[in-house]
């Protein structure tokens, strides 16, 4: 017969290409930190580890908002600024109590949010370009609140924020705790809400979305302040992490951003994508990191080199894993 | 045929170490005792070295080059000096230290990237015990507890000394255009403070116009080619790196200006091409900072060490350049 | 007939042409602004820097545009400028011509290298050439021992500083290459396919249409125009610098192609939009400094513009 | 629901959506001009009308995704301003558009429930309810399929058909369909009319749009013709003769339409012997099965089957866009290189696709860069494109297919529906193809233009010209084909010559097998 000619392929192997496919950057990692494992003993030092997770909470922060964004078929170059400036107004408010530090830079990220989502939603403008905009707009904000960068604002010592950053539980930094939980509600936000099937829905076919009666205008207007608002708090933590609001963070780091969210599996064309993977994309990246510093004798200019290629095999990977599927 | 290119720096620090201003240790520094860290013989001990920038401009390769060349005069072996680079971004400069310590580093050498936010690298060391000295740049937390100490140059003073450099090559009177460093970087401010308080002094030098050039070449060059149109008679330059600098000689030379006579140049670092233009006359002075910690900073650890006290900073010397010496001297520059 | 039917007409026609002019009304009223408030800005030098400082930008914009036209963006841009940079000591000795086939080849090269990656492995634009920008740089630094280097080669130095019958050089690069890119989408088979590939991809991959050659094409063009900038950019330098050279150009090319009123989704290229796009953002630049603005302030200006030129120059839909 | 005495009272008398004195203009076109019409409680009536004449632009006006520039709508008697469509939705006036409007990458069951999604008591969406309520939902339109699979693996119709149950299980009080049957095949038109019958006993009110005369006469009550923007009839269909009402959509006298018919195929063609095209044994995935069909020149081959059967998938095999494992396609006896569609088309083989949204105009271009865009190389020399050349090629075509726009510098997205379809097949016969493979060439068109297609895939056959048809409409397969292929789970059922090619005979090769999964193909993903 004819069908039987055609072997197929057996279940438990098209099973483990789905796997492969779906969790393509979590299998990289697992095999990326096995191997680091074996070839750096202190690799796996209780230490390095809760290092690697702490210093990987503030850019999954702000890479949690990108998800949605991107899902949603958009793209938020502005949150590098946003994250320096929520740093900047977090250890200014410090001054004034817990809740100012914590709310001025929230709301005012969150507004720079709004505002991105207002003009995106409202004036049909592209989201590259409105938040390139705001990407210099929060900046020069940034700098005028800080007198050209010469003021560093400190975090008052004893304020209770910076438990936010420096605190312990269980020796595990307060910041991976947040990040857990943020990305927890992140996922209900996206699997269990109508919400979360508004952003697949516009990022998979805006123009169906809004014939299907969806509130297209309301969800990119909430996503981009969300947005704005998480790379505000990755801003809150960094400053009660650095205890000062230090102005010359955030300088591409949207570019990590955008790169994590697409490690993580999610299309940048929007419809789909997880916040998982996303957690798994920002591990990768400091991972790299982290193994790059433990062979140690990698000219500065290499480092680059390498990062700028492990971000392309591991697309390429997925990407050749994908079509494999398919075919 | 003639030499077609020159690189910028010779990569084999030949200039003069860096030394040290300040009067001898003095009995109120921070000792061994003071902090209760284990003793260790720096020539053995695993030493770890944080670089905040690419060594990709003279004065880091300087820098680097200086902290491994003396490294290896004392002996240490290759595998017990560690390095990172932190590629301009200041997290990573955190993770670099604490993964420094994590593999096992037992004294510290840091450029820090700016001066705050590196308090929860030097938690880390504390922790562990490790002494921190940060080299050209200071950080904002306590000395002694801290860090160590910092070795480096004192930016506002260098500031000063521009200014002073500029009122003596101009003779007191004229228009100045400043190119700025990167915003929001400490040492952007203090050498610009000191520049203005100094230049205040002199009530026959007015500054027309401060932008910035970003620490970059052809920042300046451009920032510059718009001033010359907009401020025809500017009649000096001041810039807070060499590299603006050249980038602001560039401009004037195209304008078909003549630099270092119509409009005088000034800036600080004292690298090879700056110092190279002062004796070709195209620029007017230079003032120092200097790079070359290595020697300095592994005598301020060995003298920890050994149980002397060690001040909270020691700012080093650094020398300038005009046309009265820059052809003895052109060689010191990096 | 009611006061509102003759107004509406109107206002379509009025938000009409500022979506297809409103580029070349805000360099006119920019110019006009400076004329008034600026001092010394009435002067065939300062013309002439103007010029001369958009020229790089414009130039990688045109590449940028056709890019943009299939829909894809080029992130690599800078870093090709960087590449292009670190190449030129090594070459000089043998003059500057072969510097630029040099510096072109490495261009096209990393150009094919994105278009590969776009186009035969079907790797989204951005995050490809988001590699490149990454790693590009850190190639450059390789190749140029992360040393900045002086030149000195008078021919080459002339690419940058020199005139023909008074005009710039790098403007008359500038203005030659916008000719041949508006020839190029406006009269060749291969800019039409590159509209088409932009505005319904499967649809030009059903009509027929070499989709694959025309992205990896334009990727190989876009690389050698960002070659191109890198050289003259260097030569006005006098100095091969490539840690600093094209940092963040991706970013005002793209500035450059949207204010100039080509859509971020492909499907239409304005080649003389970009070129006065360039020319705005210059502009922009160059009033903040010569008004003195502090950094701060300028930023936030410049953001402002930009969403007010884009604002003006939006698709609107009809309702 | 508002369900209190005195509306009830109200919405007997007063019609149920009323437009009056509607106008809406585009630059260069005045697509409703003065429209007014009634849409009564518990009727299905047809809004009917040639290509262009501006009946998706009405129903646009109607759920609010377009503003009119004059006029006025009514809701159960109430002046409305709809200004989004998800107020005309919440008004209970729910759409299925002309092109179809779901989310592709979505899985089945949230296409079905987007924006009213099932909640358990803590606000979150229960997937579990949502995707029983989504399989039982969808299976009263025949379909049984995994919901949760995202819905792009679906074929179209049952992408419409989802369309479908999404828009009446909204329990809306008006439900309007523009052109909902053309891309079902006639089974799946079946459960459509069910779904009005149903809709019809709970006295829900059905906009209705199409082009298919029969089913106009079927299932609707009332009819509003509309001709260039202008309402030039409404009333009763039943009494209205079908020759009549074609009569007013296009605006020619009786007696001209009486002397042309309706379909205007003409004789059987006189085949050449040779096969100009031969594809054989075509086997790709599990959507096609040693599928050989062939060609002769002269000749219009039919392409019978159900939805999903591999019909559209052959024709893409062909030309090398639907990847093979096995199979050869020869063209005059010369093999062509697999997987490419540039090499296909020029030694001659041009494919209408089915999908013209997705795969077929270029939305931003003009109608002059559409129709000359496969045949660009051919006009020009050197790459370089010659105005004069195109220019005439697109003049003759527009001519000859009686191409609606306002210039040929339009925008073809500005296009009404069937005007799109005539560019694209002005686009193929642009490039003077010797085999054309048309992928449901009609669907969309007016009875005028289908007429003129029609006609036109006659006079190509005549010049030497091979046609391989695929249409879901069996009268056109029968009217129009020499030979009927007849494909059945993507392999060949059947293949009927001459005499044999009769309803009957195509209807049990189609039939024969039973059960047809509409997710059979596509299981894997
Ligand atoms: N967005 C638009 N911009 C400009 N013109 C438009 C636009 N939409 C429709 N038109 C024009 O309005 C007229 C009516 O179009 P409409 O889509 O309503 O036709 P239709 O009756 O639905 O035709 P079909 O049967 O082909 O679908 C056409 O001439 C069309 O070109
Ligand atoms: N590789 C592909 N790329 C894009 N679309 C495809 C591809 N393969 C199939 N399709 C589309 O998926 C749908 C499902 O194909 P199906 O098997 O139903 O074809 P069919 O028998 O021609 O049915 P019909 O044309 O009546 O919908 C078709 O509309 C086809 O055009
Ligand atoms: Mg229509
Ligand atoms: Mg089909």
């Amino acid at each position: 017969m004819i069908a039987t000619t055609v072997a197929p392929p057996s279940e438990r192997g098209a099973a483990f290409a789905t796997v492969l496919q779906r969790q393509g950057a979590a299998v990289v990692l697992v095999l990326g930190v096995a191997a680091a494992w074996f070839a750096f003993p202190r690799f796996g030092s209780a230490d390095n580890l809760r290092d690697l997770a702490l210093q990987s909470s503030f850019l999954a922060v702000i890479a949690l908002g990108m998800t949605f964004v991107i899902i949603s078929g958009g793209i938020d170059l502005s949150v590098g600024s946003v994250y320096a400036l929520g740093g900047v107004l977090a250890a200014y408010g410090s001054r004034y109590g817990l809740a100012v530090a914590i709310l001025l830079p929230l709301v005012v990220c969150g507004l720079i949010g709004l505002i991105n989502g207002l003009l995106i939603a409202r004036t049909k403008m592209a989201p590259f370009i409105v938040t390139l905009a705001s990407l210099l707009f929060a900046r020069g904000l940034l700098l005028a609140l800080t007198n050209e960068g010469a003021t560093t604002y400190k975090v008052e010592p004893g304020s209770a924020l910076l438990w936010l950053g420096q605190g312990k539980i269980f020796g595990i930094g307060v910041p991976v705790y947040l990040t857990l939980v943020l990305f927890g509600l992140g996922g209900l936000l996206l699997r269990r809400t109508r919400f979360g099937q508004s952003v697949f829905a516009l990022g998979g076919a805006e123009q169906s979305a809004l014939l299907m009666g969806l509130p297209v205008a309301r969800t990119k207007i909430t996503l981009y302040t969300l947005s704005g608002t998480l790379a505000g708090f990755a801003g809150v933590l960094t400053a009660a992490y650095l205890q000062s609001g230090v102005t010359v963070l955030g300088v591409g780091t949207e570019l990590d951003a955008i790169s994590v969210v697409v490690i993580g599996g999610t299309l940048l064309t929007g419809g789909a994508g997880t916040v998982l993977g996303t957690l798994v994309g920002v591990l990768l990246k400091t991972l790299i990191q982290n193994v790059i510093n433990q062979v140690g004798t990698l000219d500065s200019n290499y480092q680059t080199v390498v990062s700028g290629a492990f971000l392309l095999v591991v697309v390429v990977i997925q990407r050749l894993l994908a079509r494999s599927r398919r075919s | 045929t003639s030499r077609e290119e020159t690189p910028a720096a010779q990569s084999n620090g030949s200039g003069p170490a860096a030394s040290a201003a300040s009067a001898a240790p003095s009995a109120d520094g921070c000792t061994i005792d003071k902090t209760g860290y284990p003793k260790l013989d720096p020539k053995t001990a695993i030493v770890g070295f944080s670089q905040s920038e690419k060594e990709a401009n003279p004065f880091r390769i300087a820098e680097t080059q200086s902290i491994r060349g003396e490294a290896a005069k004392l002996g240490i072996p290759a595998d017990h000096l560690l390095t990172t680079n932190a590629q301009s971004d200041l997290n990573k400069q955190i993770s670099d230290i604490k993964s420094l310590l994590d593999r096992g580093a037992q004294l510290l050498i840091v450029a820090p990237l700016n001066s705050d936010g590196l308090q929860p690298a030097l938690d880390a060391a504390k922790a562990k015990k490790v002494p921190v000295v940060t080299i050209d740049r200071q950080v904002t937390s306590k000395p002694c507890t801290d860090y160590l100490t910092f070795i480096g140059s004192n930016f506002i003073e260098q500031g000063h000394r521009a200014a002073a450099a500029l009122a003596k090559s101009t003779g007191g009177n004229g228009k100045v255009a400043i190119l700025l460093g990167s915003s929001g970087n400490n040492v952007t401010t203090d050498r610009t403070k000191g520049f203005k308080d100094e230049l205040a002094k002199t009530p026959g030098l007015t500054v027309v116009a401060e932008q910035t050039g970003e620490f970059d070449r052809s920042k300046g060059q451009s920032v510059m080619e718009q001033l010359i149109q907009s401020h025809p008679d500017l009649t000096a330059v001041y810039a807070e790196n060499d590299e603006m600098g050249i980038g602001a000689v560039n401009a004037l030379k195209t304008a078909g200006k003549n630099p270092g006579k119509d409009v005088k140049v000034v800036s600080v670092d004292g690298t090879r091409n700056a110092v190279q233009l002062i004796v070709d006359g195209s620029y007017n002075a230079v003032i120092e900072s200097n790079p070359r910690f290595g020697q300095l900073a592994f005598q301020t650890l060995q003298q920890f060490e050994d149980g002397k006290p060690i001040p909270p900073s020691i700012v080093i010397t650094d020398d300038s350049y005009d046309e009265s010496n820059a052809a003895q001297k052109v060689g010191n520059a990096y | 007939m009611s006061t509102a039917t003759l107004t509406r007409p109107d206002r379509a026609r009025v938000t009409s042409w500022l979506q297809n002019y409103g580029v070349y009304l805000a360099v006119v009223v920019l110019l006009l602004f400076n004329i008034a408030f600026t001092q010394n800005f009435l002067s065939a030098a300062n013309f002439r820097t103007q010029l001369v400082q958009a020229a790089p930008v414009c130039i990688v914009a045109l590449g940028m545009a056709l890019v943009i036209g299939t829909e894809g963006i080029d992130l690599s841009v800078g870093s090709v400028m960087s590449v292009a940079a670190a190449l030129v000591p090594l070459y000089l000795g043998a003059g500057p011509l072969t510097v630029i086939v040099v510096a072109l080849i490495a261009g096209v090269v990393s150009g094919l290298f994105s278009g590969f990656l776009v186009a035969q492995l079907g790797i989204q634009p951005i995050i490809a050439t988001l590699a490149l920008l990454v790693g590009g740089r850190g190639l450059a630094l390789v190749i140029a021992h992360g040393q900045l280097v002086q030149l000195h080669n008078r021919d080459f130095l002339a690419l940058g500083t020199g005139d023909v019958l008074g005009v710039p050089i790098m403007v008359l690069v500038a203005a030659v290459l916008s000719v041949l890119a508006g020839l190029l989408v406006r009269r060749t088979t291969f800019g039409r396919h590159l509209v088409a590939v932009g505005g319904n991809r499967p649809a030009a991959t059903l009509a027929g249409l070499p989709v694959k050659r025309v992205l990896i094409g334009v990727y190989a063009i876009s690389g050698a125009l960002a070659a191109i900038a890198g050289v003259l950019s260097t030569a006005r330098l006098g100095a091969s610098d490539p840690n600093d050279l094209g940092l963040l150009m991706e970013l005002s090319a793209i500035t450059a192609v949207v204010v100039g009123g080509s859509p971020l989704t492909g499907g239409r290229v304005r080649v003389l939009g970009t070129v006065f796009g360039a020319l705005l953002m210059q502009l922009v630049h160059a009033t903040l400094i010569k008004h003195n603005l502090p950094d701060s302030a300028a930023q936030m200006v410049q953001a402002a513009i930009i969403v007010a030129a884009v604002y003006v120059a939006r698709e609107r839909s009809t309702r | 629901m508002t369900s209190t005495a005195d509306a009830q009272a109200a919405t007997m008398t007063a019609p149920v959506l009323e437009v009056s004195g509607v106008t809406k203009r585009f630059p260069g076109t005045v697509a409703l001009d003065n429209v007014s019409f009634a849409l009564r409680r518990g009727e299905v009536h047809a809004l009917v009308g040639e290509n262009g004449a501006g009946k998706s632009t009405l129903i646009k006006v109607l759920t609010g995704v377009y503003r009119p520039d004059e006029g006025q709508v009514r809701h159960l008697g109430e002046p409305v301003e709809f200004r989004r469509p998800i107020d005309a939705q919440r008004a209970g006036i729910s759409t299925i558009y002309q092109e179809v409007n779901l989310v592709p990458l979505m899985s089945v069951a949230s296409n079905v429930f987007l924006g009213r999604e099932p909640r358990t008591r803590t606000g979150l969406i229960d997937w579990s309810a949502m995707n029983a309520q989504a399989r039982e939902l969808l299976s009263g339109y025949g379909i049984d399929t995994d919901v949760r699979r995202p819905l792009h693996t679906l074929a179209v119709g049952a992408q419409q058909m989802v369309a479908l149950a999404r828009a009446v299980s909204t329990k809306a009080g008006v439900v309007v369909m523009d052109e909902p049957t053309s891309s079902l095949e006639p089974r799946e038109v079946d459960t459509l009319f069910e779904v009005l019958a149903r809709l019809h006993a709970e006295d829900i009110s059905v906009l209705y749009v199409s082009h298919r005369m029969d089913e106009l006469y079927r299932v609707c009550d009332s009819v509003t013709v509309l001709r260039d923007g202008r309402v030039v009839h409404s009333g009763p269909l039943k009494p209205l003769p079908r020759i009549e009402l074609v009569s007013m959509m296009l605006g020619r006298e009786i007696r001209q339409i009486r002397a042309e018919g309706v379909t205007a195929f003409g004789e059987e063609h006189h085949a050449e012997q040779e096969p100009l095209l031969q594809a054989s044994n075509l086997s790709g995935g599990n959507k096609l099965r040693d599928v050989s069909v062939s060609v002769r020149p002269g000749e219009v081959v039919g392409l019978a089957g159900l939805l999903g059967s591999g019909r559209s998938e052959t024709a893409r095999a062909v030309v090398g866009a639907f990847p093979l494992d096995g199979g050869t396609v020869l063209l005059a006896g010369k093999p062509l290189k697999r997987g490419k569609i540039s090499a296909a088309m020029r030694a001659g083989i041009a494919l209408l696709t089915e999908d013209r949204k997705a795969d077929g105009i270029i939305p931003n271009l003009s109608v002059r860069e559409n129709i000359v865009l496969a045949a660009l190389p051919r006009l020009s020399t050197f790459g370089f494109v010659s105005r004069s050349k195109q220019d005439r090629v697109v003049k003759t075509f527009m001519e000859r297919l009686r191409i609606k726009a306002s210039s040929p510098e339009q925008k073809v997205s500005e296009l009404s529906g069937g005007n799109q379809q005539k560019v694209l097949l002005a686009r193929w016969l642009a490039t003077g193809p010797k085999v054309l493979l048309l992928d449901e060439p009609t669907r969309g068109i007016d009875v005028g233009a289908k007429a003129e297609v029609q006609a036109l895939i006659d006079e190509l056959a005549q010049d030497g010209l091979g046609v391989l048809l695929i249409s879901s409409e069996l009268e056109e397969i029968l009217d129009g084909a020499d030979r009927v292929v007849v494909l059945r789970d993507g392999s060949v059922a059947t293949e009927l010559t001459g005499d044999a090619v009769t309803e009957d005979n195509v209807l049990a090769a189609i039939a024969a097998g039973g059960d047809n999964d509409v997710d059979r193909d596509t299981d894997e993903t």
